[in-house]
C-alpha cells in the first residue's frame, strides 16, 4: 500500500495503545460491499494514511461486488470483517449467524429512489408506477415501501445496474446510490433526476457498518476496537482533512472511477449528513444507538420483515463506539 | 444390327485429386438392352466408371451422352451394402420407392416382390446389423430391382453370395433382363459368370483405367445351364481370361492408348 | 430354392434371459441399473453429511444433506410452487431451443456458405452476458407482448439463448456426418432435399443431435435460472432463482440449498430421460446404444 | 504379376485446381470461404447501425456499431488489459475442462457401471448456479492456495464449472461410438484397455470431442465472464466483467457494449480455431471434414 | 495319421438376442496344420462359426477347447474390410504388431512384406476412402497375414477379388501355409477355391446352422495349376456341389439333427 503521511501523534485511544509498540501487525481483511467508491473513502484513508498501521494492523480492502456473498465469506474466514448493513445483521440472528455490527458509519442509507423531473415530488407520488429494482430490494426497503405507500409487487422492474430503461421511460422510477446513479443520469441522460432519500420516509436502518464473528468480539475485543478507532478516524480524515490519499487508492481498486464521481459522492455525503449527523455528532462517527436499532426493527417487523420473537440486540454491540468525536482526533 | 446406344462415354479421364488416375481417355458405348459385364484387375477402375455413368462424382475430363433413356431410370447396386442401419429391410428396400413419391401401401407389394426374389422372407423387420454379410449384399440388390429400371448397374453384387443363391439369382436376372428389355452394366470378377450372363463382355486394365478388350458373347437367349458345358462358353472364357491376362501386363505400358487401339474390339450382336 | 431361407425369425424380446417374458415393473426398478446410480447419489450425501459433521462446519456456510432435506420438507409449500415454475420456463427454453436449433442446421447444411457465413456468429448469442442483454430484451419484449406474459416471455428468451447454440453445433455436425454411400444413393435416386434431410441426414443425425440435447437439457435448466436471476422480478410468480436469491440474502442458506438441490434434481431428470429417449430411439442401430452380442 | 498394381501413386496437392502450386498467403485471405463471414458480419453490422438510426434509438438503449467502435477505440488503453485477463480465465478454464472432460469420460467408457453410477450427477456441475455456490469455492480455494493467486484459481474453477460437462457428454458419447467390427478386432488381437482407448476409442470419439470443444470454448468465455461477476474482482486485475458492469452502472452503454464486443471477437476467434483445428483432424477421414468427390 | 486338434466346436449353439438360432449343437474339429474350407449358404452361420472360435461373443451352449496353439496366436480376416478410417494403409497394416508391442521400426519390414504380398505397394500412405473395394479387402489380408499367426481365420477374403489377384492370393496363401504350417479355416463361396486350396472342405447348411457334409480332400500340395484339371478335382467339386444343394434342401427339414446323422461324415487326411 502506499505509504501516505503518517500521523506524529502517540495513540489517542488507550484501548489502542496496547500492542502497535511491538512493531508485528496483524494481518486484517475488511470485505467491502461494492467496487471501491467515495462511500468507502473513510476505510481507505485510513490505509492510505498509516491510520491501521499505527494501530497495529495490515489491512487488505477486499472489494466487494454485485452478486458476492459477504456473509459466507465473512462466517468462513475468508474475511475478517465485513461492511454490513443493519436489516442483513438482524435477518443474521434470526437464522442463528454468529455476526455482531461493531460500528455503524452510516447513520443514513444512501438508498434512493429516482424519478423523471416533475414527474414526482414524493414517493407516494410513484405508486401504481414501474419501478426497477434490484432483486435484493425484496428483502429490505420493498415490503417497507409496499406497507407504508402502498406499492404493489406488479410495479416491480428488475434493477440490473444499468439503468438505460429508466431513461427509456419518463413513468418509471429506479432505486439507486445516492451518489452513484444520480450522477449518471445527469451525465449520460442530460437531467437532474427527482431523489427521495428512504432514509427521510423512515427507512432507516444503519449500513456501511463494521461486522465482524461474534467470536472475535470475545476472544480479541483488543483487535476490534484498534480496527474501529483506525476506520473511525480515517473517516474524520477523509470527510475533513485532505481526501486524496484515500481516493488514490479508490482509483487504483476501482480503474473506473472518477474524480468527477469522487468529488460528487463525497458532497452528497455530506449534504444529507449520511456519515455525520444525528447521534454522529454528539458521540462520534460509528455511533449507534439502542433506540435507533430498536425503531428499525419495530417498523421492519410491523411489515413483517422480520419476525416478532427476534431478538435483534443480538445484532450489535455498542462496547466499541459512542467514544464521543473528540475521542478519535488524530 | 444395333440397338441405339443407352449411353456413351466419350474420351472420359477421371483423376482423384490424391493424384490416381483412375481413368484415362476412356471410350465406351453401351446399347440399349445389352447385358454388359465388366472385368478387370481389382483397382482398375470399374466402380468409377460405373459412378461416372450413374453421375456421381465429375469427370476430370470428357462426355456421358444419353440416348432415349436417361440417368433418371437408372438403378445401382454399389460395391458396398450401403444399406441405412436405422431402418428395416423392408425400408431399406423400399426406399427407392419412397424417394420416386409412393405410397407406403403402394409400394408394399412390389417390396414384398423384391424381398422374395432374394429369398429374404421373413427378415423384412431385420436390422442390417441382425443379417450376414451376403443378406445384406441381397437386400442391396433388392433394393435395386424393386424400382423396374431401365438402366441397372450392379457393382460385384453377387461376390459375397454362395454358389447356389448366385446360380439362382443369376437365372432370375436373366429372366427379368429378358422381360424388361433392360440395359445391364454388371461388373464381376467371375468370368463363368460374365460369359454366362453378357452379350458382351469389356475387359479393363488398371492405371491408367482403359478397355484392352471388347468380346460379343454371341450365344443367343435363353441360355440354360447346358450353355455352362458347351465348347463356345469355355471359349469365349480361354479368351477373356487371355485378355485379363494381357491387361494386367499391359498395365506397366508406357503409352497404354497404343495397346489400347491393339486390343480386339468386337461389337455386340 | 425359394425355401432355402424362409424359417421366419421369431419376433421375440431382444432380452438375452427373457425366457418367462418381460421382467415384472418391480424387477426393473430394483435391476442394478437403476441401483447403482442411486446409490452411488446416497453415498454422496452421506459423505456429504460426514464431511460437514466432521469439520463441523456450520450450517450457515455448507449445511448438511440432512439439515437440507428437513428444510426442504418444511419449505415445500413455497419452494414446489417456485420448481413448477422454472420447470415451466425451462421446458418453453428447451423446446425453442430444440426447434430452433433443429431448423438453423438444417438451414446450414442446405449451403456451405451460410453454414460457413453464419455458424460463427451462431456462436454469439452463447457467449454474451445475459446480464447485459436481459435490459434490451425486456424492453423489445414489452413492445411485442404487453402485459403480463411480457416478463414469462422475456425468461423464456433468456434462457433459450443459453439452450440453443449446443443443440445448433451438434445436430449441425451430425448432418453433415450422413454416410457417404447412402449420399451417393440418393443422389442417385433424385431424391429431393427434403427427403434427403428426412429420411438420411435427420437419422444419421440423430445421435449427434441427442448428445446435443443432453448438453442443452442442463442450459435450459440453468438459463431459466440466471435469467430468473436477471430478468425476473419475484412476487408470487417467481421460480427458483428467486427462492435461492431470496434465501441467500435472507441468510438462510440451508433454504437456499434445498432450494439448488430442487434444482439439482430437475437437471439429473432431465438428464436421465433424455439418455432413456436416446437409447430408446437408438438402440436399434447405432453402436452407443446397441447391446452387442460379439 | 506383382507390378500389377506398382505405379505409383503421385503424391499432389489435394485441392483439384492446385496445378500451379499452394494458392498464396493473400488469395487463401482473399478466398470466398474467408471472404463471406466477413461480409456476412459487416452487412450484419450495417443493418444494426441503419436499425439504430432508424428507429432513433438512444446510445444509452443501443449504441449503433459506429459509435461502439469509437468507443472501443478511445477506450482501447482500459479495455484491452481486461480482455487479456479474461482471455486468460478463459483459457485456463477451458484447458482445464478439456483434460478433465477427457478423462472422465475415459473413465466412464472403462466400465458401464461407472458411467451409469456417476453420469447423471456430473451434471450437476453444470446445473448448479454458480452464484450460489462461489462462495464455497472461495473459501475452499482460499484454504488451499493462500495469497493472491486464490482469487484466480476461483475465478478458474468457476468458468470450468461451465465448460465442463459438454466435452464429457460428447467424448463419452464418441468414445461409445466406436465401429463394432473394430472393436472386435481390437479384442481378437488382445489390446490391452490403454491400447483399445489409444487407437480406437479416442480417434472414433475425435469427431464428437471436437465438438464438444467447440461448444465448450465459448461456454469457457461465458464463465469467465459470470464468474468475475460472482467471485469479484477489481483493480488492475478485473477483466471485461468488471468493465461491463461499471460502464453499464454508470451507464456509459457505448463503452459497455464495446466491452461485449471484445468478448464476442473473443468467442467467435475461439469458435473459428476450433473449427479449423477441427477441419485440420478429420479432413482424411471423417464424412464432416473430407470433401468427396463422388 | 491325425496331428493334434488345434480347437474344438463341442455342441455349440448359438442364438441371438432377437430369436435367431445361427448355430444348432454344432460339432467341429479342426487339426493342427489344416487347411479347413467353409462352405454353405449365404446365412447359414459361417461367420459365426468363426466368431465363435475366435471368442467374438458367447456361445449360447457348448464349449470351445483348445489344443496346443490358442486363440491368441490367431489372425481373422473378417467379412468386411473393417479398415479404420483414419490411418494409412500402412498403419491400418500395421496395427496388430503395434497392439503386439512393436515398435514401428522393427514393424516396418513384415508391414513392408505384406503389403507387397497384396500387391500394394505405392499405397502406403493412402486412406480407406481412397482406395477400391478390392484394395481395402486386400489391405485387410495383409493386416491379418503380416503377425504371421498359427491359426487363421478368413471370411470369404478374396471375394471382392479379380482371378488373377485371387489366384496369386491363393497360391501366395498356399505357400506361406506350406512353409509355417498354419491351421487355416477359409470361409469362401468358390467350390474351386475350396477344393483347390484345402485339404478338407467342410459344408453347412443354414438355420440352424450345423455341418452336413465334411469332405476331405485327399490330393498332395504343393498343388500346381493342374490340379485343377485332374478329374480328381472334378469330382471333388462334383460332390461338394451336391452337398451344398443337399444342404439348402434340409433346411426346411423339421428335425434337423437327423439329417445332420445321414450326411457324409468323412475325417481329414
Ligand atoms: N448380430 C446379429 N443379431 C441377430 N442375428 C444375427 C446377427 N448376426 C448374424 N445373425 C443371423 O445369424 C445367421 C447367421 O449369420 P452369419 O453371419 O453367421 O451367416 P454367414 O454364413 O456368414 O452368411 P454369409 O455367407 O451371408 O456371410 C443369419 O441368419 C443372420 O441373420
Ligand atoms: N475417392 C477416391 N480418392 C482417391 N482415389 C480413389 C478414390 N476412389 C478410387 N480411387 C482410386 O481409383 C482407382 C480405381 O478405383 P475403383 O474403385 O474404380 O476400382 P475398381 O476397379 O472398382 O476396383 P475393385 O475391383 O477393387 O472394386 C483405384 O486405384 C483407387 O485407388
Ligand atoms: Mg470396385
Ligand atoms: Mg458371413
Amino acid at each position: 500500500a502506499s505509504q501516505a503521511p503518517t500521523s506524529t501523534e502517540a495513540p489517542a485511544s488507550p484501548a489502542a495503545g496496547a500492542s502497535p509498540a511491538s512493531g508485528e501487525l496483524t494481518k486484517i481483511t475488511y470485505g467491502t460491499n461494492w467496487y471501491a467508491q467515495a462511500e468507502h473513502g473513510g476505510f481507505y484513508q485510513a490505509v492510505a494514511t498509516g491510520l491501521y498501521k499505527d494501530a497495529g494492523l495490515d489491512v487488505t480492502i477486499s472489494m466487494g461486488g454485485p452478486q458476492v456473498n459477504g456473509t459466507q465469506l465473512l462466517m468462513g474466514g475468508a474475511i475478517d470483517f465485513f461492511m454490513g448493513y443493519a436489516a442483513d445483521a438482524i435477518k443474521a440472528v434470526e437464522e442463528g449467524i454468529p455476526k455482531v455490527t461493531v460500528a455503524a458509519i452510516f447513520q443514513k442509507d444512501p438508498q434512493i429512489l429516482m424519478a423523471h423531473p416533475g414527474t414526482a415530488d414524493s414517493l407516494e407520488d410513484l405508486k401504481g408506477r414501474p419501478i426497477f429494482i434490484s432483486s435484493s430490494a425484496n428483502v429490505t426497503y420493498w415490503p417497507f415501501l409496499r406497507a407504508k405507500f402502498g406499492f404493489t409487487d406488479d410495479q416491480k422492474r428488475p434493477y440490473n445496474f444499468n439503468p438505460g430503461p429508466f431513461l427509456q421511460d419518463k413513468q418509471t422510477a429506479q432505486q439507486g446510490y445516492l451518489s452513484s446513479e444520480p450522477l449518471a443520469i445527469k451525465k449520460e441522460g442530460g437531467f437532474d433526476p427527482v431523489v427521495f432519500l428512504m432514509a427521510d420516509y423512515g427507512y432507516e436502518p444503519y449500513s456501511t457498518t463494521i461486522e465482524c464473528k461474534r467470536e472475535l468480539v470475545e476472544s480479541n475485543p483488543d483487535l476490534v476496537q484498534r480496527f474501529v478507532d483506525a476506520s473511525i478516524k480515517g473517516w474524520y480524515s477523509y470527510l475533513y482533512g485532505d481526501p486524496s490519499p484515500g481516493n488514490e487508492l479508490i482509483k487504483k481498486d476501482n480503474p473506473e472511477m472518477t474524480d468527477e464521481q469522487i468529488a460528487y459522492g463525497i458532497e452528497k455525503m455530506k449534504e444529507y449528513g449520511i456519515v455525520d449527523s444525528g447521534d454522529a455528532q454528539v458521540k462520534g462517527i460509528g455511533a449507534m444507538t439502542e433506540e435507533r436499532w430498536k425503531s428499525f426493527y419495530d417498523t421492519m417487523a410491523a411489515e413483517g420483515v422480520f419476525k416478532p420473537e427476534t431478538d435483534y440486540t443480538q445484532a450489535y454491540t455498542l462496547q466499541f463506539v459512542n467514544k464521543g468525536p473528540d475521542a478519535y482526533k488524530v | 444390327m444395333n440397338t441405339p446406344a443407352a449411353f456413351t462415354l466419350s474420351d472420359v479421364s477421371k483423376v482423384y485429386s490424391n493424384g490416381t488416375v483412375a481413368l484415362h481417355n476412356l471410350d465406351l458405348t453401351v446399347h440399349e438392352g445389352q447385358f454388359v459385364s465388366l472385368l478387370g484387375p481389382s483397382g482398375c477402375g470399374k466402380s468409377t466408371v460405373l459412378r461416372m455413368v450413374a453421375g456421381l462424382g465429375k469427370m476430370s475430363s470428357g462426355n456421358l451422352y444419353w440416348g432415349s433413356s436417361s440417368q433418371r431410370k437408372l438403378a445401382y447396386v454399389f460395391q458396398e451394402a450401403a444399406l441405412m442401419p436405422w431402418a428395416t429391410v423392408e425400408d431399406n428396400v423400399a426406399l427407392p420407392l419412397k424417394l420416386a413419391g409412393l405410397s407406403k401401401s403402394a409400394a408394399r407389394e412390389a417390396v414384398q416382390e423384391a424381398i422374395a426374389l432374394v429369398a429374404l422372407q421373413g427378415f423384412e423387420k431385420a436390422y442390417p446389423r441382425e443379417l450376414s454379410g451376403g443378406m445384406r449384399m441381397r437386400v442391396s440388390i433388392a433394393r435395386a430391382l424393386v424400382t423396374k429400371p431401365e438402366i441397372l448397374l450392379m457393382d460385384e453384387p453377387f461376390g459375397a453370395l454362395d454358389e447356389m443363391t448366385r446360380s439362382k439369382l443369376n437365372s432370375d436376372l436373366l429372366n427379368l433382363w429378358g422381360q424388361k428389355q433392360w440395359t445391364v452394366v454388371f461388373v464381376t470378377h467371375n468370368i463363368y459368370e460374365a460369359v454366362y450372363l453378357s452379350n458382351r463382355v469389356v475387359v479393363m486394365a488398371a492405371r491408367p483405367g482403359r478397355v484392352v478388350a471388347d468380346v460379343a458373347i454371341a450365344a443367343p437367349y435363353p441360355r440354360t445351364e447346358e450353355f455352362r458345358t458347351t465348347p463356345l462358353f469355355n471359349d469365349y472364357c480361354r479368351d477373356i481370361s487371355n485378355s485379363l491376362s494381357r491387361a494386367a501386363g499391359q498395365t506397366a505400358a508406357l503409352h497404354p492408348s497404343d495397346s489400347v487401339s491393339a486390343s480386339v474390339v468386337n461389337q455386340p450382336a | 430354392m425359394d425355401n432355402l431361407f424362409d424359417v421366419p425369425r421369431q419376433p421375440e424380446a431382444s432380452a438375452p434371459s427373457s425366457e418367462s417374458g418381460q421382467p415384472s415393473q418391480l424387477q426393473r426398478l430394483l435391476s442394478p441399473d437403476i441401483l447403482a446410480p442411486i446409490l452411488v447419489g446416497l453415498l454422496m450425501l452421506a459423505l456429504w453429511e460426514l464431511g460437514v459433521r466432521l469439520t463441523n462446519t456450520p450450517p450457515y456456510i455448507l449445511p448438511g444433506p440432512i439439515l437440507v432435506l428437513q428444510t426442504l420438507v418444511r419449505e415445500w409449500g413455497t419452494l414446489f410452487p417456485s420448481l413448477l415454475i422454472t420447470m415451466k420456463i425451462t421446458l418453453f427454453a428447451f423446446l425453442a431451443a430444440v426447434v430452433s436449433g433443429l431448423l438453423v442446421s438444417v438451414l446450414f447444411t442446405q449451403s456451405k456458405w451460410i453454414e460457413r457465413s453464419f455458424f460463427p456468429y451462431a456462436v454469439i448469442l452463447q457467449t454474451t452476458p445475459i446480464v447485459a442483454i436481459a435490459p434490451l430484451i425486456i424492453l423489445w419484449v414489452r413492445q411485442l407482448v404487453p402485459g403480463t406474459a411480457s416478463t414469462f416471455v422475456s425468461l423464456v428468451i433468456c434462457a433459450w439463448l443459453v439452450a440453443f447454440f449446443p443443440i445448433l453445433s451438434n445436430t449441425t455436425l451430425g448432418l453433415n456426418s450422413a454416410d457417404h454411400n447412402l449420399i451417393n444413393l440418393f443422389q442417385l435416386y433424385r431424391a429431393s432435399r427434403w427427403q434427403t434431410l428426412r429420411y438420411l441426414r435427420l437419422p444419421s443425425a440423430l445421435p449427434y443431435f441427442l448428445g446435443g440435447l443432453r448438453i442443452s437439457g442442463g442450459l435450459a435448466l440453468i438459463g431459466a435460472v440466471v435469467a430468473e436471476f436477471v430478468a425476473g422480478t419475484g412476487g408470487t410468480s417467481s421460480g427458483l432463482a428467486y427462492q435461492i436469491l431470496i434465501s441467500s440474502f435472507n441468510l438462510q442458506i440451508p433454504r437456499m440449498f434445498a432450494a439448488l438441490l430442487l434444482t439439482t434434481v430437475l437437471g439429473i431428470l432431465i438428464f436421465v430421460l433424455l439418455t432413456m429417449l436416446s437409447d430408446r430411439l437408438l438402440r436399434h442401430w447405432h453402436e452407443s446404444a446397441v447391446r452387442r452380442e460379439n
